[in-house]
């Protein structure tokens, strides 16, 4: 399955925030979106996933036109996302969200909930097992009876992660999955999106942590002011001049050092 | 003496079943709902109007398991485009008109005159029929909850708009709730009727609602055995402030008003020394696998 | 036109009690039944003081006031203080506890039947409209007072720290806001106020302990028309509801249709009211009143 | 066996409790007399006071609590007919005794032998009203009364008298109790222009309802049903503009000594529900001492009582449901600050 | 440049979590004055929790906490903000019911005098935020959000910054930025830094000092000079077992 952005424009009051985008995020591959900050990349996600009307432009997945605006169809329909600040159920468990992030349970119906027992029983116990796996996968383990609310910044942005983990999806849409996420976690991070990417799944991946970009996408796409400045393989993309004035600056290498030696 | 208090009881318990009620929609779901009296007077006036027009006790039942989830799945409606603050006024709304209408066109709810209801012959039948009632709705309720429907239930209760990235339709999961739960206010309102043998505008007015939530925050909103003991200690500190009263000399207006005034402070007291209720909402345990 | 002028009396007589809910809920996230309550205070401080005592009506108001903003802040260091991390349901119903103790007390000491302030009130000469010369004070003074409090929040440092308060708390500490101290100050203001409009009620009708119940409605309806938490949005809310109140039972819907007289029963007035009101919320008019709200603000 | 109990239920808290206060008072007064004069056969009445806030919850809750655990016999009740109905339910199928001392939804009379009403039912002093303001040469009335069984079962009796002697209802208004405002009320009645205003409700609200009336220039007579438990706004503008039908006999003998002494006590001006009260425990009194004190006894000798006792509120007649007729009707005018008897 | 504020911050001993959770144990470190001290440490190791634990937004159970000479333990929040601590939060950092200006008059509260400049000053520095003043600020980007709740801090006019996080959600070239900003104000004005950083080579190219937290305890403390990225890999991915190591 594939997604397919045609066109997009998002206009907030007076400002162009996502104008004129178009973007194709095929099976098998994760496309990079990065660009400065407010340059609209959270925008066209929000577009993507139905939680904002666009004011033109039309989303496709697998060449299926998508309603605008109706974030559960387009859930259903295959796409799942985490959002750059995390949204969890604040007073739940870690592992009552993992469990929620699960599709299609029949324990959520009234009717097989009081006439089916057996079959919800049944249903619970295979999700249960697989937020078992995730739990451990995002480093979380420990924590599956704490609420969401009461985890630091960083084990929110894992636990979302997970949720669209457990909800199978064949398009995934990630908004800064690594920020505050500390290195030997982004590393896990980076196996798993290879692994789901190797399952045949689409990604798209928001992230400011270049060398996640570098290492994983098999092209990028630059916006900024809501405008695609540039789209092609990750090492191009990095040596556009046009991308290095206004999002990348200046080189590790050129910044001032500081006690140069630590890195070394 | 003994009387007295399976009639308390019997009272507590509707009481409770109304309170089960209001905590699936609100404990559990988020759905501030000001008109919980609504579906309780819609199950009480199903009781009249059958009375009225002699269709029996079965009849009148019927109709109150009919009517209160239509009207719950119409009401529920305005909920899927707004804020949780607006549906709260409309549900208080909406209660409003259904009394005004009672009130005011005789032809349907008797008017200013109340309906007469066939009433229950002793208290020990509806205090059983109430233990009943009370039992189905507690055994409803602890299944939602403990069941991946409660646990989406209270996804949406969080965050609306995760619950639909995570692909469901939190309308659904809302209608759906809001028909179970009137189907439970509906039948104790019909019960009430039965018990009061009598329906008049002024029994569910929008203070009536007030009663129930307090009984559900003073319990512990989300458990339902909280809410169900909340039920009960408002019964008892209402009634039981009657015995308080009878103890002094003061002019008996004075003694009525105080008596109040102490139910305001037991309740404020309660409610700062324990704000989260008798019965804290529990966090669900799992295992951890190795 | 006589329409026009009753629902701007009885939009002022709400709307200052409906600005204090919405102030409360804007900036302390609850809704406060209390509230309304301290209108009630707020006019029987005032009898006391005025009718008892017998001091002129306008220091007596304002002591009275006074005296009201001191016993919400009382009320805050007992009660609502030591739940400030509770839920608003939780908060919600202590203020129905709070008030529910005030208005027993008030009516063990007053007893519960109606009280009178006199005041000299003569009819205006005006052809064709009735109106008092107390009815232009009740609508001067509120008024006059909604523009004070509007400017006092939006336009001076305080009224921002008070709803940067509301929107987060924590952060507000961290910037050096002393919450507690704000939060206390808040409650002055929103005593003061529902006193105020508790005292215009009084002037206008008569004071009760249980008035707070029969205004309830109505200022709950203005406050949520108008948005919950926009101040200007809760008077537009009051008058829009106090006009169609009034609207309705004024017209001759009868002759309208060509024939014989015919009005609406008055004891379809709160019907039509409820009804109106509910309408205008699935309408999402609040949005727009809201809007109209901080464009003439 | 040295005390007899007997419950009172009221509203002395929540709207309207001035009524409720005043049938306390003749309550207790009638005890206290009784229980000067010796008692009942030398038991001594104690009288058990429960609030009923006006909510037909809290009714039912404090009549349980009367007839279950103090188990009182008889109890007496002041309560609109939402509150009475439930109650007297209750207390038919307890075989216990209620006396009706303000209600009167014609329901009640479904109740023979636990119910007893010490009052008219509102039909036949609407009646009388309605006829009674043709006579006085109004031909084109409003009529302005609270929105529950009481108002609006006067309204028509009084309406369909008024219209058969061929009068026109210029506009009829049942308002809901305990606004805050009566202004658009008030404007409608002044719109239809009528003669008079046939009126009746309880004094918190009638007293708005006369303010604005005259802050907005409504100049017309008032001819009330019980005008005693209206509270007059202002004295010199309601100076021969109201007149009403009350009880009769309460500008003589013992009535008019009654509400003399309970001005004196309680500075202020007594309501007609106090007479009401008074006779209430009186006729209980009166069956008990002659059949014994259990609900079946006192529901027995009642009926044979009730004619033979000296009334404050006039002589009772019943008919054969226990319900009030012929009540002595006093027609009354509002002068010089005081209600007259205009006879 | 001479540091002209002398200032340290010092923890002994503190416990501290939320409520009855306990999260940081008998932690105890102090900055030097005008030095920028960095903490790392593996996700819900308690940095946050630290930070909050200064400003008196975490509950206290044991130790003291210093400010210069002061005892500043019991104090409340807005008391220690008017001392100086300026605070850059990791989540929740912004007003979002305020505009973006209101958000900038806030981070001048405890300076009504100064506002417009403070206001400029800051607006210099993220001009981004120029075209969102009166834009609510729930409806900034991510970015755009940490800068505002950045330029709020500096308007405190800070003696000492407390920094969780401030790299996160911004591009490469803000970051360059952020952290140019960070070493100006401590080579001008000598003001010392307490800066969170899950960004380690950022973190440790400004830092003086590095601390890093396992479970609530401090497990390593040392100058910059002598940590390694190696070793503090093997800290973050637990290879080798957590023992304190203190210098
Ligand atoms: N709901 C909204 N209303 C108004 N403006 C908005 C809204 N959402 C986003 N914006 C604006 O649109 C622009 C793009 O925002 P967006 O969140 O897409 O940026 P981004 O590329 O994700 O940036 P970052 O890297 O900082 O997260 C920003 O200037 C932002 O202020
Ligand atoms: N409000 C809270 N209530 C209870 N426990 C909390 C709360 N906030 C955080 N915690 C717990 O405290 C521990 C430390 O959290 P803290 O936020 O200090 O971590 P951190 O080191 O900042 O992590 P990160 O790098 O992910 O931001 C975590 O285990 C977390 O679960
Ligand atoms: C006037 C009263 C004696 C009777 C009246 N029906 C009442 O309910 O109060
Ligand atoms: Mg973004
Ligand atoms: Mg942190």
């Amino acid at each position: 399955m594939s997604l397919k952005i045609k066109n997009l424009t998002v206009r907030f009051g007076g400002q162009t925030a996502v104008d004129d985008v178009s973007l194709d995020v095929p099976a098998g591959q994760i496309t990079g979106l990065v660009g400065p900050n407010g340059s609209g990349k959270s925008t066209v996600m929000n577009a993507a996933t139905g939680v904002l009307v666009p004011d033109r432009g039309s989303i496709h997945i697998k060449d299926k036109l998508l309603h605008p605006g109706r974030p559960g169809d387009t859930a259903r329909a295959g796409l799942g996302r985490t959002f750059q600040i995390p949204r969890l159920a604040r007073r739940l468990t870690v592992f009552q969200n993992l469990l929620a992030g699960a599709r299609d349970q029949p324990g959520e119906q009234l009717f097989s909930l009081f006439f089916r027992p057996r079959r919800v029983a049944d249903a619970e116990r295979s999700i249960e097992k697989r937020a078992h796996a995730i739990l451990k996968r995002i480093g979380l383990a420990a924590k599956l009876n704490t609420l969401a609310g009461e985890l630091s910044g960083g084990q929110q942005k894992l636990l979302t992660m997970g949720m669209l983990l457990m909800s199978d999806c064949k398009v995934l849409l990630l908004d800064e999955p690594a920020a505050g996420v500390n290195p030997a976690l982004i590393e896990e991070q980076i196996l798993l999106l290879q692994s789901l990417r190797d399952e045949g799944r689409a990604i798209l991946l928001v992230e400011h942590n270049m060398g996640m970009i570098s290492r994983l996408c098999d092209s990028v796409c630059v916006l900024d002011s809501g405008i695609k400045i540039a789209h092609g393989d990750p090492e191009t993309v990095q040596r556009d001049p046009r991308v290095i004035a206004s999002y990348l600056s200046m080189q590790p290498e050129q910044a001032p050092a500081k006690s140069q030696e630590a890195h070394q | 003496m003994i009387e007295f208090l399976i009639y308390m009881g019997t009272i507590a318990g509707i009481w409770a079943v109304l309170a089960i009620s209001l905590n699936l929609q609100f404990g559990i779901t988020g759905l501030v709902n000001f008109g919980q009296v609504l579906p309780f007077a819609i199950g009480a006036y199903g009781a009249g109007i059958a009375t009225r027009h002699e269709l029996g006790i079965p009849a009148g039942v019927l109709i109150s398991l009919i009517a209160a989830p239509v009207f719950g799945a119409l009401v529920v409606w305005p909920a899927r485009r707004m804020a949780q603050d607006y549906w709260a006024l409309i549900t208080l709304g909406l209660a409003e008109i259904f009394r005004l209408l009672m009130m005011n066109v005789p032809a349907l709810g008797g008017g200013v005159y109340g309906l007469s209801v066939t009433r229950m012959p002793g208290w020990s039948i509806s205090f059983s029929l109430t233990l009943a009632l009370l039992a189905v709705a507690y055994v409803i309720s602890e299944r939602v909850i403990r069941s991946p429907l409660g646990r989406m239930l209270n996804v949406i209760r969080e965050d609306e708009i995760l619950a639909s990235t995570l692909g469901r339709d939190p309308f659904r999961y809302q209608r759906s709730i809001v028909m179970l739960s009137w189907v439970l206010a509906g039948l104790a309102g019909n019960l009430y009727a039965h018990v009061t043998g009598y329906v008049h505008e002024s029994s569910f007015m929008v203070i009536e609602t007030f009663v129930i939530w307090t009984a559900m925050i003073l319990g512990g909103a989300g458990r339902t055995i909280g809410v169900i003991a909340g039920a009960f200690f408002v019964q008892a500190l209402t009634t039981s402030t009657r015995f308080i009263a009878q103890w002094t000399d003061l002019p008996s207006d004075v003694v009525a008003n105080l008596r109040l005034a102490l139910v305001g402070l037991v309740l404020v007291l309660m409610i700062v020394y324990r704000p989260a209720g008798i019965f804290a909402e529990r966090r669900a345990r799992h295992v951890a696998e190795d | 036109m006589q329409v026009i002028v009753n629902s701007m009396i009885y939009a002022s007589q709400i709307a200052v009690i409906a600005l204090g809910v919405s102030m409360c809920y804007s900036i302390l996230r609850f809704t406060n039944f209390a509230q309304i309550q301290y209108a009630v205070v707020g006019g029987y401080l005032l009898y006391v003081l005025s009718a008892l005592l017998g001091l002129p009506i306008l220091p007596a108001a304002i002591l009275a006031m006074a005296g009201t903003g001191l016993l919400a802040v009382a009320i805050d260091m007992l009660v609502f203080a030591k739940m400030r991390e509770a839920t608003a349901e939780s908060k919600m119903i202590a203020s129905w506890g709070v008030a529910l103790f005030i208005r027993s007390v008030i009516a063990a000491i007053f007893g519960g039947s109606a009280l009178y302030i006199e005041t000299n009130i003569s009819l205006l000469p005006l052809s064709g409209v009735f109106i008092t010369s107390l009815d232009i004070f009740v609508v001067l003074a509120s008024l006059g007072s909604m523009v004070v409090l509007h400017l006092a929040l939006v336009r001076t440092r305080l009224g921002t720290a008070l709803r940067a308060m509301s929107s987060n708390l924590g952060l507000s500490r961290a910037r050096g806001i002393p919450t507690e101290t704000m939060i206390r100050l808040m409650w002055f203001i929103v005593g003061a106020f529902a006193a105020m409009g508790g005292i215009l009620v009084a002037l206008q009708t008569q004071l009760t302990p249980n008035m707070d119940l029969s205004i309830l409605l109505p200022v709950f309806a203005a406050v949520a028309i108008g948005g919950m938490s926009n101040i200007f949005g809760a008077v537009a809310g009051a008058f829009l509801l106090s006009f169609t109140q009034n609207v309705l039972i004024a017209i001759d819907f009868g002759s309208l249709l060509g024939g014989n007289p015919w009005y609406l029963p008055a004891q379809f007035k709160d019907l039509v009211a409820v009804t109106a009101l509910v309408i205008v919320l699935m309408a999402n008019l609040q949005g727009r009143l809201a809007r109209w709200g901080k464009a003439t603000a | 066996q040295d005390t007899v109990d007997i419950g009172v239920i009221a509203n002395l808290t929540g709207s309207n409790v001035l009524p409720s206060v005043n049938l306390v008072r003749g309550a207790e007064a009638a005890a206290k007399a009784i229980n000067a004069d010796g008692g009942i056969n030398g038991a001594q009445i104690n009288l058990i006071i429960e609030d009923s806030e006006y909510r037909v919850q809290e009714a039912l809750n404090a009549a349980t609590k009367l007839y279950d655990v103090d188990g009182v016999q008889s109890a007496i009740m002041f309560g609109g007919s939402n509150l009475m109905i439930p109650v007297a339910e209750m207390a038919r199928d307890k075989g216990r005794v209620l006396i009706n001392v303000s209600s009167s939804s014609p329901t009640l009379a479904d109740f023979t032998g636990t119910l007893f009403s010490v009052l008219p039912l509102d039909n036949i002093v609407g009646k009388a009203l309605g006829e009674w303001t043709y006579d006085r040469g109004v031909r084109k009335a409003a009529f302005v009364v609270p929105n529950n069984a009481f108002g609006t079962g006067l309204m028509e009796a009084a309406a369909a008298a008024f219209t058969a002697k061929g009068g026109e209802v210029a506009t009829k208004v049942a308002y809901t109790e305990g606004q805050p405002d009566y202004r658009a009320e008030v404007q409608s009645v002044v719109q239809t222009g009528p003669d008079a205003i046939i009126v009746t409700g309880y004094g918190d609200d009638s007293h708005k309802w006369f303010r604005l009336a005259r802050t907005l220039g409504l100049d017309v007579p008032w001819y009330a049903a019980y005008p005693s438990i209206l509270s007059i706004e202002n004295p010199e503008w309601m100076d021969g503009k109201l007149f009403g039908i009350d009880n009769g006999g309460l500008n003589q003998g013992p009535a008019k000594a009654a509400v003399e002494a309970y001005k004196a006590e309680h500075g202020e001006d007594m309501l007609a529900h106090y007479l009401y009260a008074y006779d209430a425990i009186g006729i209980l009194a009166a069956a008990m001492k002659a059949e014994g004190t259990d609900a079946a006894d006192i529901s027995a000798a009642l009926p044979g009582v009730v004619p033979t006792y000296e009334a404050l509120t006039g002589k009772i007649v019943w008919d054969e449901k226990n319900q009030r007729i012929d009540p002595p009707l006093d027609l009354i005018e509002y002068k010089d600050g005081q209600f007259m008897s205009m006879d | 440049m001479t540091s002209r504020h002398t200032t340290s911050l010092s923890l002994t001993d503190v416990d501290a979590g939320y409520g009855k959770v306990a999260i940081l144990s008998r932690l105890s470190f102090a900055t030097d004055p005008g030095g920028i001290l960095t903490i790392l440490g593996a996700n819900g190791s308690g940095k946050s929790t630290c930070l909050k634990a200064l400003m008196g937004l975490a509950s206290l159970t044991g130790g003291t906490i210093r400010l210069g000479d002061e005892d500043i333990t019991k104090m409340p929040v807005h008391r220690r903000v008017s001392l100086g601590l300026g605070y850059v939060p990791q989540v929740d950092n912004v007003f979002g019911d305020l505009s973006v200006d209101d958000n900038l008059r806030m981070g001048a509260f405890l300076h009504p005098q100064e506002t417009p400049a403070l206001r400029e000053q800051a607006l210099e520095l993220f001009p981004q935020l120029k075209p969102h003043l009166r834009k609510a600020a729930r409806l900034l980007s991510g970015g755009e959000r940490r800068m505002l709740s950045i330029a709020q801090t500096l308007m405190i006019k800070p003696r000492i910054l407390l920094m969780d996080e401030p790299s996160s959600d911004l591009s490469p070239k803000l970051v360059e930025e952020v952290f140019a900003c960070i070493t100006d104000l401590r080579e001008r004005m000598g003001i010392p830094v307490l800066l969170v950083e899950q960004n380690v080579t950022h973190a440790l190219r400004i830092a003086d000092r590095v601390i890093v937290l396992a479970e609530g305890s401090k497990v390593l403390d040392r100058p910059t000079e002598a940590v390694t990225l190696d070793e503090l890999g093997e800290i973050f991915l637990g290879r080798h077992p957590v023992t304190a190591q203190q210098d």
